[in-house]
């Protein structure tokens, strides 16, 4: 999956938490939850749409690496590298 | 006058005898008269039958029977005089000079009758003959007359206004109101009452203590006198009599003639309320009868003469209805019309 | 301007018309030598003889219909018939033949007849002489019905009445005889058309004859607690002139009719109704009547004041529309 | 018959607009059932019924805007049929509208049912068809600005009628957040728990101690509700906010509440919140997150007594056995009625909070 693949995703996800966000004005490198606007709650789903979307199970510890839209590209660019075939099923994961 | 009718009175029969006399008139006047009374007898018999037919409608009283009134009373009056008569009147508007095609039209309610199909049998009016209506309302046009005639005193204007009115008028307020105003002012009024013995259904004497009626007009101070309405010899030299004084002294004259119709009192008249035997009595002194006869037997009249004339005035009966039933429904959009006088404003 | 009263604003009138065309004349009961039961043709007799100022004996009937005989006869006649309680005397006359001989003539005979009477309570003179049936003869087609108010038209209604070819009734209320003021040398003034007496916005209050000044008296009061009331007078009681109404209307959205005859059947209800029937959609608020209570006028004086419209009442009347 | 009437959701709603039926005439209707779903100022919301019964005839149709209180259906009680049903006596009358007002509005756009009438007996007048106009002519009518009124009145209201009181507490959060911080550690994303709803279910618990913050002021008398029914705080995206009712915190499960706490975010955001929530929070808590301010003292939404505000989770310096130490911590707020409690009862109840949230197992 390339990143710009992966970015339309994310933006798709985003979406689904805050409908308002145009790709265009999103910068990639700015605080992405000042950036959408977004509480925890928002983050949550966020990440859970992710999840879904991908099959990558994001742990809370590493909420702090996702600061900036790059930063959670590059993220799951790494993660999807780690484990490049489909994830297994959630109930399966550890 | 001794023999019970239906309703437990007295029949009603003529005063005297049937006359017999010879006709005094001229011999234009007298065929004159005979065809006055003939074309009144003819136009009604046939708006009978067109009522029949249903061409005509509303009510439609007949005057067959009191002719001698109206050809006596009207070759009296001059052309300038003035005429107001009642719902029974279609006698007095034809020999006023109504056509007999604007009176049939009027009572087919075509535009083309004498007061445009907004009258009817009961309400015909020419202005220029000053023929003041039919008025349907029994003694309104007495006050009406008095008026007209208080009119032609003001205006120095020497004429008589012919006032005709049923005995059942005498019993309203307004016979008496008008009777003592026409009095009081001296007005040239011809009160002609026409007695038939009937208003409506009731009899003279089960509507009136007193059944003299010249007593009525007399206690007023107006000189009056009672003729055989029956018969044109007498009514028209009574009238013209009246006139003439009404127009000279330019006072009230109140003329009584005691008279009959043989027809219901309208078409929807069953004529319950009188003996069949009593219409027998005043049918032989009936006016164009009685009077042929006379002509005859003094010789002036061959019967050949009588039916031409018949069939002239069954000619113009003819072309009347023609004539009616020629004309024309005045449109809807004009409804409104002669409500008030156009200038005076639109609404009604 | 010239001082003048009510009463000689009709006498004048009169006068001048008598003066001004030959036709002219005055009948009725008492008009002469009484000099008119409430004075309004005292003098006239002398000035104009007794042809002209004609004496009638009391034959309501007669003399309306003798009224009519001779405005079809050429001349123009002015009738008195001392109240309308009497007129009924004469209602045949007027409604049968007076208003009905153009048209069922067909058009051929016109009736250019005044008839003059007094109407209105107010006096304690109880149920024989103090109704207001102005109503009924609005309710005939064929006539004119006029309600002078104010001096002016007292002055200046009756010419253009005498120049109307039909019939033209006009009423005089009884209170307003003695009602003074300025007048204008010359009066002007039509018989077709409502008059607009005072100017407002916020409501539209409608009166004529002997409440108009009521109707403009609550509207002073009223003015002090902010109501703007347009105050119309109607004048012409037949034919109603709609669209000065309509006008008012469209401009106040509110009616109160003000009418001294009963409601059941009224000349306010009539003004409802049409004001209803082609303007539903301007009211901002049901319209009202204030009129007489539903009983003979009573002689008492205090129940003659509580039977009849009073400026606390229409004021009421007012206040209740404008929501106040 | 039972006449059932648009309900109130909330003292700032007057009216609302019917934007579907999930009735038909005929259903069979129980209690909880929604009945339709209504667009109020604030949102689209699900409104349920209250009693049991047959539909047997819609009142009002799709796009409809009626005041609260209109009759929208007639519901058959149990037991009686159309024959035997009594029409209850008509409560609500056709309102009075002047017919100018309605030809006027009909010209304007002025939506009739939006209106309260100055006229006599109530009816609605030109005057108020046209200062609606005027009031509504400016910016176009639309749901971010209806939200704003709905707001405005509200909030108003509450700082006109309630006397408010303010308290503030800093509470250390350690505890609570590093056993947060261990469970979530062991559970997938969908399973995780926010510290929200630690503060939710130690604010619902505090209330059983201090029944005088949980309930509402009606007719000059608190009325303690029987059970903790937090308002919830939320802000929507596009602007303004909305305190829908999380049910019963106090009796559930943390995990059950985060469960209800994303679906009610969700639906609010959504516009489809149910009547029940809407009408019936007896406490309202609003909590800002990591995005916002350090504190927050709230206005109390009317006829609520209290609100509780959290601010900012974050380290704050600490002094802890002498030693000043980072700690993260949460200042806590109140806004309470001064009606109906004090002071005093007001900072035992935060201090209770604090309490409960020191042990964040027992939660």
């Amino acid at each position: 999956m390339d990143r710009a693949h992966l970015r339309t995703l994310v933006i798709d996800s985003l979406r689904k938490i805050a409908p308002e966000v145009e790709e265009s004005a999103l910068r990639d490198d700015r605080p992405l939850r000042d950036e959408v606007d977004l509480d925890s709650m928002d983050w949550l789903n966020f990440i859970i749409g992710l999840h879904e979307r991908l099959q990558v199970d994001i742990p809370e510890a590493d909420y702090r690496q996702l600061v900036s839209l790059d930063a959670v590209l590059d993220y799951l660019a790494t993660r999807l590298r780690d484990a490049p075939t489909a994830s297994p099923p959630r109930d399966s994961e550890p | 006058m001794s023999q019970p009718n239906p309703a437990g009175a007295e029949l009603m029969l003529p005063p005297g005898p049937v006359p017999t006399a010879p006709v005094p008139f001229a011999p234009e006047l007298a065929l004159g008269l005979l065809r006055d009374m003939l074309r009144i007898r003819r136009l009604e018999e046939k708006a009978a039958e067109l009522y029949g037919a249903g061409q005509i409608r509303g009510f439609l009283h007949l005057y067959i029977g009191e002719e001698a009134v109206a050809a006596g009373a009207m070759r009296a009056l001059a052309p300038e005089d003035t005429v107001v008569a009642t719902y029974r009147e279609h006698g007095q508007a034809l020999l006023r000079g109504v056509s007999m095609r604007a009176i049939m039209a009027e009572m087919f309610g075509k535009q083309e009758g004498c007061s445009r199909g907004r009258g009817g049998s009961m309400h015909l009016f020419d202005a220029k003959a000053r023929f003041f209506g039919g008025n349907a309302i029994v003694a309104g046009g007495l006050p009406l007359a008095v008026g007209l005639a208080l009119a032609d005193r003001m205006q120095g204007i020497r004429r008589v206004t012919a006032c005709f009115f049923g005995d059942g008028a005498v019993a309203e307020g307004a016979f008496h109101e008008s009777m003592n105003l026409a009095a009081l002012w001296q007005l040239p009024v011809l009160f002609c009452c026409e007695n038939n013995l009937y208003a409506m259904g009731t009899a003279l004497p089960r509507a009136q203590a007193q059944t003299d009626l010249c007593r009525k007009a007399a206690s007023y101070g107006i000189a009056a006198r009672a003729v055989d309405g029956m018969d044109v010899v007498a009514t028209y030299p009574a009238a013209l009599e009246a006139a003439d004084t009404v127009r000279a002294a330019q006072q009230p004259f109140f003329l009584e003639f005691q008279t009959y119709r043989f027809r219901a009192h309208s078409m929807f008249d069953p004529d319950l309320y009188r003996d069949k035997a009593e219409i027998e009595h005043w049918k032989e002194h009936g006016p164009i009868h009685t009077y042929t006869a006379r002509l005859k037997t003094q010789g002036r009249l061959a019967e050949e003469q009588f039916l031409a004339l018949d069939a002239e005035v069954g000619r113009e009966v003819d072309d009347a209805v023609a004539f009616a039933d020629a004309g024309h429904w005045e449109p809807v959009a004009d409804l409104l019309r002669d409500v008030q006088t156009p200038s005076a404003g639109s609404a009604p | 301007m010239s001082h003048t009263s009510y009463r000689e604003a009709l006498r004048e009138a009169m006068r001048d018309a008598l003066l001004r065309d030959p036709r002219v004349f005055l009948m009725g009961e008492d008009v002469g030598r009484y000099g008119g039961t409430y004075a309004v043709s005292k003098g006239l007799l002398a000035e104009f003889g007794p042809e002209r100022i004609r004496d009638t004996p009391l034959s309501e009937l007669a003399f309306v219909g003798a009224g009519i005989g001779a405005a079809l006869g050429g001349l123009r006649p002015i009738v008195e018939v001392m109240t309308v309680n009497f007129s009924l005397l004469a209602l045949d006359q007027i409604v049968n033949t007076a208003a009905t001989l153009r048209h069922m003539s067909g058009g051929q005979c016109s009736v250019p007849l005044v008839i003059r009477m007094t109407t209105g309570a107010g006096r304690q003179l109880a149920a024989q002489h103090s109704h207001s049936l102005e109503g009924w003869y609005a309710h005939i087609p064929g006539i004119r019905v006029l309600a002078p108010a104010t001096l002016e038209d007292a002055r200046g209604m009756l010419w253009p009445a005498l120049q109307d070819p039909d019939p033209v009734i006009l009423f005089e209320h009884g209170q307003l005889y003695n009602v003074e003021g300025e007048l204008a040398e010359d009066v002007e003034v039509d018989i077709h058309s409502a008059r607009v007496r005072r100017s407002g916005h916020d409501v539209t209050l409608i009166a004529y004859g002997g409440l108009l000044g009521k109707a403009l008296d609550a509207a002073e009061q009223l003015a002090q607690e902010g109501i703007e009331a347009e105050v119309i007078d109607l004048r012409v009681l037949r034919p109603l002139d709609d669209a000065t109404l309509l006008a008012s209307l469209q401009k106040t959205h509110r009616v109160v009719v003000v009418d001294e005859g009963w409601k059941s059947g009224s000349l306010a209800a009539e003004v409802v109704a049409r004001l209803t029937e082609q303007a539903f959609y301007e009211f901002d608020a049901p319209p009202v009547r204030v009129c007489s209570a539903e009983v003979p006028i009573p002689y008492a004086r205090h129940l003659e004041e509580a039977a009849l419209p009073q400026v606390a009442t229409i004021a009421a009347a007012v206040r209740t529309v404008c929501g106040t | 018959m039972i006449e059932f009437k648009l309900p109130s959701l909330g003292a700032d709603m007057d009216e609302g607009k019917l934007l579907e039926w999930k009735i038909h005439p005929g259903d069979t209707v129980k209690r909880g059932d929604i009945v339709a779903i209504v667009d109020t100022a604030k949102a689209a919301v699900d409104v349920e019924s209250w009693v049991d019964g047959t539909v047997r005839q819609l009142l009002i149709d799709i796009g409809d805007k009626v005041p609260v209180g209109t009759p929208i259906a007639l519901l058959l009680a149990p037991g009686e049929t159309a024959e035997n049903a009594v029409l209850p006596a008509r409560g609500a009358e056709r309102r009075r509208i002047s017919p100018a007002a309605r030809k006027r509005a009909g010209e304007l756009g002025v939506d009739l049912a939006s209106l309260s009438g100055s006229g006599a007996e109530g009816a609605i007048t030109l005057q108020d068809v046209e200062a609606k106009a005027v009031a509504t002519a400016t910016p176009a009518p639309d749901r971010g600005a209806e939200m704003r009124r709905a707001i405005a009145a509200a909030m108003s209201r509450s700082k006109r009628e309630i006397p408010h009181y303010y308290l503030a507490d800093t509470i250390p959060l350690r505890p609570a957040l590093a056993w947060l911080e261990r469970r979530n550690a062991e559970l997938p994303v969908t399973e995780r728990l926010l510290p929200a709803v630690l503060l939710l279910k130690a604010v619902a618990l505090a209330t059983r101690r201090y029944p005088e913050m949980n309930g509402h002021w009606i007719d000059g008398a608190f009325h303690a509700a029987p059970a903790a029914h937090l308002g919830v705080a939320i802000s929507l995206r596009q602007g303004g906010l909305i305190a829908p009712a999380l049910h019963d915190v106090a009796a559930k499960p943390l995990e059950v509440l985060m469960h209800e706490l994303t679906d009610l975010v969700q639906r609010a955001r959504a516009g489809s919140l149910r009547s029940s929530e809407m009408a019936d929070p007896t406490l309202t808590v609003t909590n800002l997150g990591e995005q916002g301010s350090e504190s927050v003292f709230g206005v109390i939404y009317p006829p609520q007594v209290a609100l509780v505000g959290f601010g900012k989770v974050m380290e704050r310096p600490w002094v802890e056995q002498g030693q000043c130490v980072a700690m993260p911590s949460v200042i806590a707020s109140l806004s309470g009625d001064h009606r109906a409690s004090d002071g005093h009862r007001g900072a035992l109840f935060l201090a209770e909070i604090r309490q409960l949230l020191q042990q964040p197992d027992a939660l």
